[in-house]
């Protein structure tokens, strides 16, 4: 691709009269793209590659007796070809008429009815009737086949994309094809609902309305969206994707195709479906101001002088110290620049992003894209792997592992991935396992303990290797926030400025009743943090709380002043991805009446506070300039960074560990109430021995006891990568969040309810 | 004082009513020339029509719009009104066997007086249409403004001649001037002039470029409803009244009867004459298309002017030889 | 005599309101007030001529001159604002004392006796009969007769302020029809552009 | 000037012409009292019908929306619960919306739809007092459960219904006789080009 190919890899052929040179190798489908003539196809796909199962791309190859398959021959030299023509037509409409024989007419109904390629081809290439005299087949409708999709078996032409799909690059493997002829059928293997990351794809990938999607079902035709193309906030790969909005609602998100480089077309089930949150009725409308323990609603207006009032008392009070600002990962690149800096227009340095476990986003200079990490050839992963963190990101990883890369995990704590990995204890066997051959390694981080990921790069970095690093954080546009300054040693660009407290010194102040006016922008630490016991003391201890927010969070209803803040649908503005490229949003659709967005809200507190800030030309240029700056000055692990990954030595029971999981969360998930099926219930995992010692089965359920408090009702899982003395939890989940207890604390197991004896009772 | 009271009251509520029927004909008639009946649903042959509008618009909701000036705004229909009203107290409709008019008030200068409150009506419309803070008024007003100055010029010259001939502003003096002969014989320039300038005062197609429809939505009166966009409508046909009065006093010989037919009473050659002259001015509306806007201004200052001096030149010498 | 004083009331407030209005078009309408209320107090003088020609010329013509103008510059919008330290000093003790000389004069003239004759006895005078002091014939002639040689000469004066005023509003160059403009400005900027390149 | 003189002779023609049709008969229809017979296929008000069994024809598939022209169809669709079927098969309209403001009664939807439930009737009289009341739902567009199933316009017996009145004995006003016919306009136009091809 990087070179001009040598002239014996090129082929010449015509096609259509055309004569051109292709690489030697490419199917005939894909060089026909190159002359602009487009084959008919149901089961190739780009990305899943020939199968030839539906013979729709018929094509006439001079010298061959009979139509050959488009889609599975592949070029060679002096090869005419014909990709139109009376016999080729002819084919065609054969092989259409043959597929439609069984397909029901019923696209008045069906969900695809408008962008579906049966029907496309039917118009440009069927016959429009049919010989057939018998009735069609008759198949169930409406197959439950899991949490998110349902099938139509009458209208499945299978081509075979979704298993297809499911196991080269989702690499589940659980679709598969069930039973033989006319009575094929698309089912899990197990008899299981269909249920991981990635089930949304094949929605998309079905070239008929046989896969539909249960949050899109007959709600809408595809003529009524509109279509805005904008990048995923919902973690840090940033996909790119078309937001599909009719009458205010966000219906449904679709990948965009040909987006290799972030996305590889491909989009997660958090990002496709986690959209229904943006007409929630449970959003806030209104400012609210706590009086006397209850919220009542006022104007912006008041709401701004309020704030601006408790900020000008408390400089003149106790200075900009007595004053913080916090979040940054879920706002734009120039909401965050426009914080920062009127941050720091009052003098206050009390500024992070860092509100949850993750303590860095940007890898410093050895950071690489994600193209560069599928063609690595070992893939070490430290702290927690991106599977829920940054699912698309381990589309990339099992890209690789399925070119031959080995995947390491360095003492894991989560379930085993389904692809071929290698669980070691520390980075030293990590750096041993790695084959001396392999020149171009990726390193994959959590972004929490930096010791650890210093520890890891120096083991693996070696004279004559590539190593790469990637930190798949938990914040969408975490690495945008420290770019444009949400640091409290450094400002917009990296440039190092006067350092202020960060959220461990800015949570110890408020303990200590230093902290007069703390803001957060489009975070919930109280959920999210590690130590969550501790980080709600100090959030009440802060004499004047306000948070941006879509919904009462956990931190919302600990605040004095709630703002109602537009979602990530709402704006427009750009995000900084985990791989530094800076990719655009664009607002969907418009607010709520009565909600701004973070940039207005930042802008109505200067205005109050008479803050000077810059021009929206500015902003750009300033937010453009800072996103595209190497971060100079800050190391991969650098030790600023560091700060919560202590252990604590209360007791002694089991360490508590915790693990993301991709739709625990509150605020958007919690409150989408379409994605209810995909938030997972409370778990807790135990080593076989820890198991065995305290007599718990998987299925049992247990309460977990720490310092800050008590999880109730966790499911027990035996899990065997587990090392003895740990437990784990997972985090996040509004209803029991295991940073409650702080992590890696100490815990006790207690009340051991065993499943069966529930089943008796 | 009591008894300029009295007649004040009769005559307003005379003016008011020949106003609301001169509008239901209006309609009638436009109606006719358009092969449409006209309102006939409002009691028999639509007689309660003006009764319904009346109602209606008193009924209608009075907006004042955000960016208008409040002061100015309220203040604008009444000025329309006031000097629509105002003209009547001096305009004779009869004379008593001595000579004195009948009219609420006897004014040697009646004609002045005349002129002077009619160019204070101007003000209604261009304080209206600019303190209504909104883009068409204002276009309405400015547009009326201008038309109204230039027209009122002709207009003032056309009378001089009649003026000249008569040899007295009395509007009495000057009907009793044409007890032999109508000032339409003499002044047959001048009364076309006074005709096309009359109307152009008005506001009445085809000199409407002050509500223009089709382009200024209503022209100056467009943010106005209710009473207050009433009292413009009256204004307008309370004008045209005045109109036709003056037109029958300065040219139509006033209350004498034509050829010596005193079969009515001189009033009643009075009602007939204004009659006429509002079914021409309705007549005239339902047959020309509006001006265009360069070409009104075009037509009053290089048309109308010229010939209206020359009127008055020629006027002057004919008076000035006899 | 009340009626003049109801009048005298009018005109005075109505005359303060013209120069303290915040807006130009409170300035028009509070002028015309005085207007009409000094029309008014001709009208009591018994000269109905010039009442009406106060009104008709005035009032009717240049009054609305004022308006068009504000209409058309859009500046009555906004209210004209004083700064604190803009209160003109020197003006506003100009005006008291020109007050206080007024009325001193006012008052000397209530008790003085009457120096205008009295044309006539009827409620709105005999401004149509000739040879009257005040009405028509009157005035025409001292204006074409007695007075023809000031008259003409105010007219050639005011002529001579109206060149003077366009002059100065305008620009002095000389009169270049606009297409012909556009094409010698376009000239000129191609030249510049030429000039820069080299 | 000349050119002048002859507009005034077209002025005093037309004064002729609008005087001459002051007497002309009126073709007028006076309308709510009585009323114009309708064409046997009228597009009138729709009306969204059942079948025999009493579920609604309509699946909500849009398409009547996407054939308006007037963008005036506005079509919700969702699952029918199995328990409770509101129309046969998988999907039906949870909200089903025109405007009839915007409406051009062309009946495209009536083509458009694949079930036929979607109908034109002959009703036009749909005043009302708030703009909101013109939104159609369905609630006021399907017919009532007790009043059948609804007509297609092709088995209607005249295109009259029984509930609309008097109705007028003039059929058509464009072939009344009177010089004032529709063809009036297109005669004077056709002169118009023979004289100017002349």
């Amino acid at each position: 691709m990087s070179s001009a190919p040598a002239t014996s890899d090129l082929v010449t052929l015509t096609i259509d009269g055309v004569p051109l040179q292709v690489r030697k190798g490419t199917l005939l489908v894909e060089a026909a793209k190159l002359v602009k003539q487009e084959i008919p196809v149901y089961c190739y796909h780009t990305k899943l590659g020939p199968a030839g199962l539906c013979r729709v791309c018929l094509v006439e190859v001079e010298g061959m007796p009979k139509l050959q398959i488009g889609c599975n021959t592949p070029v060679a030299e002096g090869m005419v070809v014909r990709t139109r023509g009376e016999s080729v037509e002819k084919g065609r409409a054969m092989v259409l008429e043959l597929l439609l024989v069984n397909h029901p007419l019923d696209c008045p109904i069906c969900d695809k009815g408008g962008e579906c390629d049966l029907q496309d081809y039917a118009m440009a290439y069927g016959r429009g009737s049919s010989d057939l005299a018998d009735p069609k087949s008759s198949k169930p409708k409406a197959v439950d086949l899991g949490p998110t999709i349902v099938l139509d078996e009458e209208r499945c032409v299978v081509c075979q994309r979704c298993v297809r799909f499911d196991d080269l690059i989702a690499g589940e493997r659980q679709l598969v094809l069930k039973d033989r002829g006319h009575r094929d059928m698309i089912a899990t293997a197990t008899g299981d609902p269909y249920r991981h990351n990635f089930t949304g794809n094949v929605t998309e990938l079905c070239p008929v309305g046989a896969l539909t999607s249960k949050t899109y079902r007959f709600k809408s035709r595809p003529w009524d969206l509109h279509r805005t193309e904008t990048s995923c906030t919902q973690c840090s790969v940033g996909c790119r994707m078309n937001v599909d909005v009719r009458n205010g609602t966000v219906l449904r998100t679709m990948s965009v195709e040909g987006d290799d480089a972030v996305s590889d077309w491909w989009l997660c089930d958090r990002g496709r479906y986690n959209v229904g949150y943006i007409d929630a009725p449970e959003r806030i409308k209104q400012p609210l101001l706590r009086r006397d323990g209850t919220f009542m609603q006022i104007g912006w207006e008041d709401a701004f002088a309020i704030w601006a009032k408790a900020i000008r008392s408390a400089l003149a009070a106790r200075g900009p110290e007595s004053i913080a600002a916090l979040g940054g990962g879920r706002l734009t690149n120039e909401e965050a620049y426009l914080l920062a800096r009127s941050m720091r227009a009052l003098g206050v340095k009390n500024i992070d992003w860092r509100t949850g476990r993750q303590r860095q986003a940007t890898p410093g200079s050895s950071g690489g894209t994600l193209l560069d990490l599928e063609r690595a050839g070992a893939i070490v992963t430290i702290g927690e792997s991106p599977a829920q963190l940054a699912p698309v990101m381990d589309l990339r990883v099992r890209k690789a592992v399925r070119h031959g890369a080995r995947f390491i995990r360095v003492a894991s704590h989560e379930a085993a991935p389904t692809m071929p990995h290698l669980d070691v204890a520390d980075v030293a066997a990590a750096a041993a396992a790695i084959p001396a051959n392999v020149t171009r390694v990726a390193l994959l981080w959590d972004g929490v303990d930096s010791a650890l990921a210093r520890a890891a790069f120096a083991a693996l970095d070696r004279e004559g290797r590539t190593l790469l690093t990637y930190i798949s954080g938990e914040q969408g546009n975490a690495r945008g926030a420290e770019a444009m300054g949400m640091l409290p040693f450094s400002g917009p660009g990296y440039h190092i400025a006067d350092t202020g407290r960060d959220f461990e010194g800015i949570c110890a102040d408020a303990l200590a009743g230093k902290l007069d006016v703390l803001a957060i922008f489009g975070a919930n630490p109280a959920l999210n943090a590690a130590d969550g016991a501790r980080v709600r003391d100090a959030l009440q201890a802060v004499g004047f709380l306000v948070v941006t927010e879509l919904f009462m969070t956990e931190t919302a209803k600990l605040a004095s002043l709630v703002l109602p803040a537009a979602g990530a649908f709402e704006k427009s503005g750009s995000v900084v991805n985990l791989a530094g490229d800076v990719l655009p949003t664009a607002a969907a659709l418009a607010p709520p009446d009565g909600v701004l967005s973070d940039f207005e809200i930042v802008t109505g507190l200067a205005r109050a506070l008479e803050i000077e800030l810059p021009d929206t030309e500015e902003i750009e240029r300033a937010t453009i300039a800072a996103a595209a700056a190497l971060p100079v000055g800050i190391a991969f692990g650098d030790d600023r960074f560091a700060g919560t990954a202590k252990e604590s030595e209360l007791g002694d029971g089991l360490l508590l560990r915790v693990t993301h999981h991709a739709f625990a969360g509150g605020g958007t998930i919690a409150n989408d109430e379409r994605i209810a099926a995909l938030r997972p219930l409370p778990e807790a995992a135990f080593a076989r021995a820890d198991a065995e010692r305290l007599g718990i089965r998987t299925g049992d359920y247990v309460d977990l006891v720490g310092s800050g408090g008590t999880l109730h009702d966790l499911l027990a899982e035996v899990r065997d990568s587990l090392a003895p003395g740990e437990v784990v939890a997972i985090a996040g989940l509004s209803d029991a969040a295991a940073n409650a207890l702080a992590e890696r604390s100490r815990v006790r197991v207690e009340k051991i309810r065993h499943a069966d004896a529930l089943v008796e009772a | 004082m009591l008894i300029v009271l009295v007649k004040s009251a009769v005559l307003l509520a005379v003016v008011v009513t020949t106003f609301a029927y001169a509008m239901l004909f209006e309609r009638k008639i436009l109606g006719w020339m358009q092969l449409r009946p006209g309102p006939n649903r409002v009691g028999p042959w639509g007689l309660l029509q003006p009764a319904a509008d009346a109602a209606k618009l008193i009924l209608k909701e009075d907006l004042t719009p955000k960016t208008a000036d409040p002061l100015i705004y309220r203040l604008a229909p009444f000025i329309s009104l006031l000097t629509a009203f105002a003209v009547y107290a001096i305009i004779p409709f009869g004379a008593n066997g001595d000579g004195s008019p009948w009219a609420i008030g006897n004014v040697n200068a009646g004609i002045l007086f005349l002129m002077a409150i009619s160019s204070i009506g101007v003000y209604g419309i261009s304080l209206g249409g600019w303190a209504s803070g909104s883009k068409f008024p204002l276009l309405g007003a400015v547009r009326g403004t201008a038309q109204m100055i230039s027209y009122e010029l002709s207009m003032s010259l056309s009378f001089v001649g009649v003026l000249m001939l008569a040899g007295t502003t009395s509007l009495t003096g000057i009907v009793n001037a044409q007890e032999r002969v109508w000032f339409l014989i003499p002044q047959a320039l001048g009364f076309i002039i006074y005709v096309i300038t009359a109307v152009a005062e008005t506001n009445r197609t085809p000199f409407d470029l002050v509500e223009a429809e089709t382009e200024l939505v209503g022209g100056f009166h467009t943010e106005y409803s209710g009473l207050r966009f009433g009292s413009f409508f009256i204004a307008e046909y309370v004008n045209m009244l005045t109109i036709s009065c003056i037109a029958t006093l300065l040219f139509l010989g006033g209350w004498n009867a034509p050829f010596g037919l005193t079969l009515l009473p001189g009033i009643g050659w009075f009602v007939l004459k204004v009659g006429a002259f509002m079914f021409f001015y309705m007549w005239l509306r339902a047959t020309l298309p509006r001006f265009r806007y360069d070409r009104l201004m075009t037509f009053g200052w290089k048309v109308l002017l010229p010939l209206a001096t020359l009127n008055l030149v020629a006027t002057a010498a004919w008076v000035a030889l006899h | 005599m009340i009626p003049f004083w109801i009048i005298a009331v009018v005109l005075i407030v109505s005359a303060l309101w013209t120069v303290t209005a915040r807006k130009p078009i409170y300035s028009v309408v509070s002028l015309l007030l005085n207007f009409a209320a000094l029309a008014t107090t001709y009208l009591i003088l018994h000269a109905e001529f010039l009442a009406v020609m106060q009104i008709i010329v005035y009032s009717g013509a240049i009054l609305m001159l004022f308006v068009f103008v504000i209409a058309l510059l859009n500046s009555g919008i906004a209210p004209i604002v004083l700064g604190r330290d803009r209160v003109p000093v020197a003006p506003a003790a100009a005006a008291a004392l020109a007050a206080i000389a007024f009325v001193a004069t006012a008052i000397a003239a209530a008790h003085a006796p009457a120096i205008v004759p009295i044309a006539s006895h009827s409620p709105l005078g005999a401004v149509g009969r000739g040879n009257v002091f005040g009405s028509i014939g009157d005035f025409g002639q001292a204006l074409f007769l007695s007075r023809l040689l000031p008259f003409e000469i105010t007219a050639l004066i005011l002529m001579v302020a109206v060149v003077g005023v366009v002059l100065l509003a305008g620009d002095l160059t000389p009169y270049v029809p606009t297409r012909r403009r556009a094409e010698q400005s376009r000239r000129a900027l191609r030249e510049a552009i030429l000039r820069e390149g080299k | 000037m000349r050119k002048h003189l002859f507009n005034v002779g077209a002025i005093l023609q037309g004064f002729g012409i609008t005087f001459k049709y002051m007497f002309v008969k009126r073709p007028t229809i006076e309308y709510p009292s009585i009323k114009k017979q309708h064409a046997p296929r009228f597009h009138g008000l729709h009306e969204l019908r059942r079948y025999a069994d009493g579920k609604e024809r309509c699946i909500g598939c849009e398409l009547c929306s996407s054939a308006c022209p007037a963008n005036a169809i506005t079509v919700i669709g969702a699952e029918n619960a199995p328990d409770a079927r509101v129309s046969p098969g998988e999907r039906h309209a949870a909200s089903y919306e025109i405007d009839e403001l915007r409406c051009i009664f062309c009946g495209l939807c009536e083509e458009a739809c694949p079930t036929d439930a979607i109908v034109l009737t002959p009703r036009f009289e749909m005043a009302d007092y708030r703009r909101g009341a013109f939104v159609y739902s369905k609630d006021r567009l399907l017919v009532p459960s007790d009043a059948g199933v609804g007509t297609p316009p092709d088995e209607r017996p005249n295109g009259i219904p029984a509930d609309l009145g008097r109705v007028a004995e003039v059929k058509s006003t464009t072939n009344v006789d009177r010089g004032y016919s529709a063809t009036h306009r297109g005669e004077v136009l056709k002169t118009e080009r023979k004289g100017l091809a002349g």
